[in-house]
């Protein structure tokens, strides 16, 4: 059989950086391919020579036996290939139907048929098993939502090869067993798929073989029984990891930190719970549950209209991120790129962001705590990488990313930290570091809500485990939790006897 | 457009020497040349609304005259009803649709127009022509429809009064450094081009002339630039006084004596003229027109003989011998001094004078 | 991925840094090789001493748009101020003080409208500095009769106009090269040292993120409009001390600050910048002025080339920065 | 991307701010003739008056909204403006022989202009701000060297289009009308216009699922550039001969820009339609013609205009969670 795809030494150099080394690639007709590799490994750019929008430097792209030279995405999506970006590329204001179709209008002599578009919008979001209004306007919908409407989008093409750039990072439980069906249904009509994805159960459950990058080499590709999850692991890291979750607590937790009485806002209601010292609580739900509003009633982003919030005893009003901050929560928001990084400066003046709005304005920028070779030390000692702490923090991985920003807050000696999807596109190794992390922050006596779609993590790592449901907590769950569990209160059936409850 | 018409040229400067007809010390009141034209059909008893299109007031020498010409319409409180003004920002779209609003709004009696452009008004003040009395002053318009047409002798009268008083004070090979405000006006042309042809006649050097945009601190860039060009400016000419004083300044700083200077009639130049006693020339465009305007507009709606088609009205010029006349120190630095507005109702506080 | 060693961003500001020297370096050679007398200190000194308007405006709207906005209101600001000088000081050289100091105060007034309209009323600052530059503009006409009234003493035309002589090395100094090195110093030491100049980059490059990690987007945002706001009062005291009073005196001169900003290798919308942007963007415009006046093209083609060369100066760090990536 | 808005909601929510505004300056233009008497003015007439001042910025905003839609802006506009007047004139030299030529060679320059700020823009990587603010100066430039050179006037038969009409409606706003309802057409039903806010939206995006994105930018400023040609024609057919200054004397860049974003459209583009800027532009005649008839003084009304620039955009800016600047 001809192989559907073949990309063959495939090599790409961003400066500074090798991000592509020859790289060989092939996926065949009916065949689900899986790339694993840690951030920065290559996947996303390999894809995105196949899509058209990099060039390679060196290297061949053959589809079906045919040798082909894209130079726009629009190129390769005339040869057959759809891609689900890593990013969203959605228009916010623009309605789901007018999304879906994107570049691929139906039109007749320049002219739109819209309600042809409508109908085939509502079929593909069926197909997807997604309950969305076409004629919905995108900035409405939830991120999960939006993920979905991209999903669609990709499916309009009849592409005979698909790829999924980590098309399950914003998708509750729920959202990515209907995608790995639908990732099934594709396969079985021939369609050669090419999943990226960091949760290793997913790509164990449905990748025929798997290909493993490792700082823009590929290591190996082997079919998927070949490469049990401890190889593969071992391969992107260069190291086993045994212990990746850290243990649990040794004493038990302390007096309460954070308490939260009646909170109510638009999205969330009658919330009750308390975090004490040295406790990790976990918050699950499926999407628009509101763990996401949550977080932000917690942080001041969008305040609870009634109820109290006490830390440490005392009674207090968040308003405003900064209001919160000054009382000692610090946030690590969901989504890294839109709300928590400033690209274009230096990975030191990200992690020092905290420290410097909250002194005085008349602090000397480089003085005291900020002096540069304070911040160094402690972005070494969460082990960031980068070639120079003054580079813009746009070039690191995201994982590296996201530990700078973690920086940030523990610079800031916050009380408690509210963490969301903490680790959402981030790689094994870095996720196991940024565990460990959390541990020690709440051994050390402080507190962390980490609200995350990612059931085993918070399985993981979480002491307790609150789950939502429409707006309320509908449960909650100590350590040793099942997933089962979970899914049993974050489906609302906690009044039924517990049963099935796949989706 | 033709800016250089020896025709033209000619005319006006026979109209600089001619004496003007009309009551003594009231040059607004006054024209020259004798044509009359009869107003009887536009006779209207009673009290009367007189509605004012002005092109803006965009420049301290249009605010003068608006001051003029509200002034004027004051002391004819017992006639005039209601005088309606409506401002077209610089615009000539605008002005046209204000003037059609305020003839198709029928309260006007009489329509006085300053249009923007000659041109571009000419259409619209054709159409206003049908349907009541309409008077045009400062620039005109193309067309003959209007009552009359007020305006001072014009902008070959302005250059040939200043260029012929630099000429006389310089040698011949000497330099003068022109400063004009913008290019492609025509008043502001015939201006350049009347005094260019005096120079050229005389054998002066015209070592630049350069467009200020009536900006002080432009203008006093340009002038140190081109002092510090090493050249030297026997005289300096202008086509409009608002930044006479701004050119003196850049000869101050750079310690350099005054040149030669033709100017305008505002007040801080005629008072530095006097302090410093310069060699200088005050040449007007007298904002006296504006009040000329009402006295035409009442005029016609009296059914009395005006002057027309056109209404030249002397443009006389600040002199030596005249200049502590007209110098005020209650005045704002760029007051017209030739407003003819000494007598009329709140001088000077309207015209933004100390008591 | 093997990482090669990036250029740092302190590398990356030395070479915003040099365009905008460089552009300023080979201008004022040029203006030297036609009229070699400005390579005289005495003739430098009055070219920085012409430039210091701009120059100060540049820094102050350089501090709008690190945060990411434009100020269109300073040109207006400006000209109200030399109006508001005139008619309050009305020639009385006791008072200008005590007029300076109401000049200040009726500026960070219009920054502080600007600012808190930018910031709670969410109205784009293009359009919200359009509007108070109408609205600032028609309160000084309306306020002075829509000409100039009253006068300037000569201490306080002396700001713009005096020149010490006989200074030693640098032979004579203008009082403005002394205010414009106070005011670029101030600029700098707000932009460098205080955290301000670090917090405005980051609410330029992203608001969101700036506030959640804590950061005062509001108050952020408002100060640059108030330092803007100061800076186009700085600037219309010089102009007006300079030059004296004219209904017109601050016209277009936003724009020539922000192109001064570009030029200088400042980044629109925010986040990339120094304050050497502005200074060394402020001065080859200035020196583009000059050049083009020495060269005795006709008035009109001068705006043609400064158009030009605004775009090829553009378009170079363009160029550059994709060389880079 | 926002996440503010609760459920999932009907898509149009376009339409309600072009018709508050609308109703809105209507109501201000009916009551203040009411107040002042001005009874005539409600009249057909005077009805058609106050639609006849909306034309020459009406044609130049529903360029400016293709350019905001697609995520770029035109500073250029307004020196396009004076230039296809003064040509228009020039060429026809009054001579009705000469008119088609005439428009034809000034749409070739709004071609020209436009492919020319498109490039820059799209394919140059150059702030539009700045690349239009560029290529406006050099058209201004050019112009204003030349006038001496190109005068004329427009042939009498070419005014009709101004001052001409069908059952008492000026030719003119048949035209506007026409091309507004074109405009919306195109924006609404076609693959054109699913384009334009695709690219406006998301360039990134947009490039990503295949559109030619420079493509899009570039046609929409060839769009703005020819609409802006429209209106330059207009103009020399109401004003008779073209003169350098009108498009700078009708502020027509500023005042595109304003309306637009008064009418919605979002200056991050991929938000907006031609609807809410006509409704922005009637606000402005309605201005117009209620100042007139109020009697309001020349300054007061740029005053209460900056007022009501920053009032209308905040009305419904205020509402948007996202941080602007
Ligand atoms: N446009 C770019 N400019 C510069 N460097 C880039 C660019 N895109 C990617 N890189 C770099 O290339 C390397 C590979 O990036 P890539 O996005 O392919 O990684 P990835 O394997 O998809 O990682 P992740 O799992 O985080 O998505 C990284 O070091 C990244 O920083
Ligand atoms: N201000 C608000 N007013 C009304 N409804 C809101 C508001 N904010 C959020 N919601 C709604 O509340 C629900 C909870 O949203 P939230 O973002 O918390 O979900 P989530 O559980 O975090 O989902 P995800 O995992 O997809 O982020 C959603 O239906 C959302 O649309
Ligand atoms: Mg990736
Ligand atoms: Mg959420």
């Amino acid at each position: 059989m001809t192989a559907a795809l073949s990309m063959s030494g495939i090599s790409k150099a961003f400066p500074g950086v090798r991000a592509l080394d020859n790289v060989d690639f092939d996926c065949l007709p009916g065949e689900v391919h899986a790339i694993c590799g840690e951030n920065g490994a290559g996947k996303s750019t390999l894809m995105k020579i196949l899509g058209g929008s990099y060039r390679p430097d060196a290297g061949t792209i053959q589809l079906a036996g045919t040798t082909v030279h894209f130079t726009h995405p629009r190129q390769a999506a005339e040869a057959g290939i759809s891609i689900i970006h890593q990013e969203l590329s959605l228009l916010p204001h623009r309605t789901v139907a007018e999304n879906i179709f994107m570049g691929r209008e139906i039109a007749r002599r320049g002219l739109l048929d819209k309600a042809a578009m409508r109908r085939k919008a509502a079929q593909l979001l069926g197909r997807i098993g997604a309950e969305i209004d076409p004629q919905a306007l995108v900035s409405s919908l939830s991120i999960a939502m939006q993920q979905l409407v991209e999903i669609a989008k990709a499916l309009l093409l009849d592409a005979r090869i698909i790829v999924m750039d980590e098309p399950t990072a914003a998708l509750d439980e729920r959202g990515s067993r209907t995608l790995l069906t639908l990732v099934q249904n594709l396969r079985r009509e021939g369609v050669s798929i090419v999943y990226i994805s960091h949760r290793m159960p997913e790509v164990m459950a449905i990748a025929d073989r798997i290909t493993i990058l490792k700082d823009g080499k590929k290591v190996w590709t082997r079919p998927r029984d070949a490469a049990p999850v401890g190889e593969i692991v071992r391969a992107m890291v260069g190291r086993d990891l045994d212990d990746f979750y850290p243990a649990p607590p040794s004493s038990p937790p302390g007096a309460a930190l954070l308490a939260v009485q009646d909170g109510t806002n638009a999205a969330v209601q009658d919330v009750a719970f308390t975090v004490r010292a040295g406790e990790i609580v976990g918050v699950a739900g499926l999407e628009d549950s509101g763990k996401g509003a949550l977080a932000q009633a917690l942080v001041g982003d969008a305040p609870f209209s009634s109820g109290t919030i006490t830390l440490r005893g005392k009674p207090v009003t968040l308003r405003a991120p900064r209001q919160a901050t000054a009382a000692g929560i610090g946030y690590l928001p969901g989504d890294r790129k839109r709300e928590g990084l400033a690209l274009h400066q230096s990975v030191r003046d990200n992690a020092l962001l905290t420290l410097r709005s909250m002194a005085g304005l008349l602090a000397r920028p480089q003085g005291g705590a900020f002096a540069s070779n304070v911040i160094d030390g402690k972005l070494r000692e969460m082990d960031v990488r980068a070639a120079d702490f003054g580079q813009e923090i746009g070039t690191l991985s995201g994982g590296n990313q996201q530990k700078a920003i973690i920086v940030r807050w523990l610079a800031q000696a916050s009380d408690i930290l509210v963490f969301v999807e903490p680790t959402r596109g981030i790689d094994i190794a870095a996720k196991a570091a940024i565990y460990e992390t959390m541990r020690s922050f709440a051994d050390s006596g402080r507190g962390i809500v980490v609200v995350s779609s990612d059931m085993p993590e918070l399985i993981g790592v979480a002491d307790r485990i609150l789950v939502m449901h429409r707006g309320r907590i509908s449960g909650e769950l100590p350590r040793g939790a099942s997933e089962e569990d979970i899914m049993h209160l974050a489906l609302g059936l906690a009044d039924q006897p517990h049963r099935e409850v796949h989706a | 457009q033709d800016f250089n018409d020896p025709a033209e040229f000619k005319k006006q400067r026979e109209q600089l020497s001619m004496k003007p007809q009309g009551p003594e010390g009231q040059p607004w009141a006054q024209h020259l040349g004798d044509g009359m034209v009869d107003t009887a059909k536009y006779k209207k008893d009673g009290q009367v609304t007189i509605c004012f299109s002005n092109a803006g007031v965009f420049n301290p020498w249009r605010v003068v005259g608006l001051n003029n010409l509200n002034a004027e319409a004051e002391l004819h409180k017992d006639r005039l009803k209601e005088l309606i003004v409506v401002d077209a920002e610089g615009k000539d779209d605008k002005q046209i649709s204000d003037i059609e609003a305020l003839v198709s709004g029928g309260k006007c009696d009489a329509l006085i127009v300053s249009p923007n452009t000659t041109a571009a008004l000419t259409p619209a003040v054709e159409a206003a022509c049908g349907k009541l009395p309409v008077i045009v002053f400062d620039r005109g318009v193309n067309t003959q429809c209007p009552v009359t047409y007020i305006h001072p002798v014009g902008g070959y009268g302005f250059g040939i009064t200043s260029g012929e008083f630099i000429a006389s004070k310089l040698q011949k090979g000497a330099n003068v450094l022109a400063l004009r405000i913008m290019p492609g006006v025509d008043v502001l042309e015939t201006r350049y081009s009347a005094a260019k042809n005096i120079f050229d006649e005389a054998g002066i050097k015209v070592v630049g002339s350069e467009f200020t945009g009536s900006d002080r601190a432009k203008t006093k860039s340009i002038v140190e630039d081109y002092i510090n060009r090493g050249e030297k400016i026997d005289a300096v000419w202008m086509d409009a006084g608002d930044t006479a004083t701004a050119a003196l300044e850049a000869f101050e700083d750079a310690g350099l004596p005054y040149p030669v200077i033709s100017g305008e009639d505002q007040q801080d130049f005629l008072r530095k003229w006097q302090s410093e006693k310069l060699t200088a020339i005050g040449p007007s465009y007298p904002t006296y027109q504006w009040r000329t305007a009402i006295i035409a507009a009442l005029d016609v709606l009296d059914g009395k003989q005006v002057p027309g088609p056109e209404w030249v009205l002397p443009q006389p010029a600040i002199t030596e011998d005249v200049l502590a006349k007209y110098v005020d120190e209650r005045m704002p630095p760029l007051h017209y001094s030739l407003c003819g507005c000494q007598e009329l109702p709140g001088y000077p506080e309207r015209w933004g004078g100390k008591k | 991925m093997t990482t090669v060693p990036l250029p740092s961003s302190r590398r990356a500001a030395g070479i915003a840094l040099n365009a905008g020297l460089v552009i300023f370096v080979v201008l004022y050679a040029a203006i030297a090789l036609l009229q070699p007398n400005y390579l005289e200190p005495g003739l430098f000194m009055n070219f920085l001493r012409r430039a210091a308007p701009l120059l100060i405006l540049a820094c102050g709207q350089l501090y709008v748009i690190l945060t990411g906005g434009f100020d269109l209101s300073m040109g207006a600001v400006a000209t109200l101020v030399v109006l508001a000088a005139s008619i309050l000081i009305n020639g009385d050289p006791d008072a200008t003080w005590a007029v300076i100091g109401t000049l200040y105060v009726m500026g960070i007034a219009v920054g502080l409208v600007n600012g808190l309209v930018v910031a709670f009323l969410k109205v784009p600052s293009i359009i919200t500095t359009l509007g108070t530059m109408l609205l600032v503009n028609g309160l000084a006409l309306a306020w002075s009769g829509g000409a100039a009234r009253g006068d300037l003493p000569d201490n306080f035309r002396n700001l713009g106009r005096l020149v010490w002589r006989g200074v030693p090395v640098i032979g004579t100094l203008p009082l403005a090269v002394v205010v414009i090195a106070g005011f670029v110093a101030l600029a700098w030491w707000g932009l460098n040292g205080t955290v301000y100049g670090k917090r405005a980059l980051a609410v330029g490059d992203n608001p969101r993120a700036a506030e959640l990690a804590g950061t005062p987007v509001a108050v952020t945002r408002i100060l640059a409009f108030v330092v803007s706001a100061v800076s186009a009062v700085t600037a219309g005291i010089l102009l007006g001390g300079f030059s004296g009073v004219s209904v017109n005196a601050g016209e277009g001169l936003e724009l020539q600050a922000i192109a001064a900003c570009v030029i200088g290798g400042a980044q629109l919308l925010g986040g990339r910048g120094s304050i050497w942007s502005a200074v060394f963007g402020a001065l080859s415009l200035f020196a583009l002025f000059t050049l083009l006046n020495i060269l005795g093209l006709p008035q009109a083609l001068r705006d043609s080339i400064q158009g030009l060369i605004l775009i090829a100066a553009v378009g170079a760090s363009m160029w550059r920065s994709r060389k880079r990536n | 991307m926002t996440t503010d808005a609760a459920k999932p909601g009907p898509a149009r929510s376009g339409l309600p701010i072009s018709i508050l505004l609308a109703g809105l300056s209507i109501g201000f233009f009916v009551v203040v003739a009411l107040a002042t008497g001005e009874v005539s003015q409600l009249s057909g007439q005077g009805i058609v008056g106050l639609l006849q001042r909306m034309v020459a910025l009406g044609l130049v905003s529903i360029g400016q909204t293709f350019v905001i839609l697609v995520g770029s802006i035109d500073l250029s506009v307004a020196a396009l403006i004076s230039a296809v007047a003064v040509l228009a004139s020039h060429i026809m030299q009054g001579d009705p022989a000469m008119i088609l030529p005439a428009i034809l060679i000034c749409l070739g320059l709004c071609l020209a202009v436009g492919l020319v700020n498109g490039a820059l823009v799209a394919y140059g990587g150059i702030n539009p701000l700045i690349a239009t603010l560029g290529t406006g100066l050099i058209i201004q430039g050019v112009l204003a060297a030349s006038f001496g050179v190109l005068q004329g006037a427009v042939a009498r038969e070419f005014q009709v289009i101004a001052y001409g009409g069908l059952l008492g409606v000026p030719y003119s706003l048949l035209l506007l009308a026409v091309l507004s309802l074109a405009a919306g057409f195109v924006l609404d039903r076609t693959l054109f216009g699913a384009r334009i806010y695709a690219v406006g939206g998301n360039p990134d995006g947009a490039r990503l699922a295949g559109i030619r994105t420079e493509r899009v930018t570039l046609s929409a400023h060839v769009v703005a550039s020819l609409f802006a040609g429209a209106s330059g024609l207009y103009l020399a057919a109401r004003l008779q001969s073209g003169t350098p200054w009108i498009g700078r004397d009708g502020i027509y860049d500023l005042e595109s820009i304003a309306v637009t974003v008064i009418g919605g459209t979002i200056l991050a583009g991929g938000k907006g339609g031609v609807a809410g800027t006509l409704a922005g532009v009637l606000l402005f005649a309605s201005l117009d013609a209620g100042f007139n008839m109020l009697g309001v003084d020349a300054f007061l009304k740029q005053v209460l205009r900056g007022a009501i620039v920053i009032a209308a955009v905040a009305v419904h800016a205020i509402r948007t969670k996202e941080h602007v600047a």
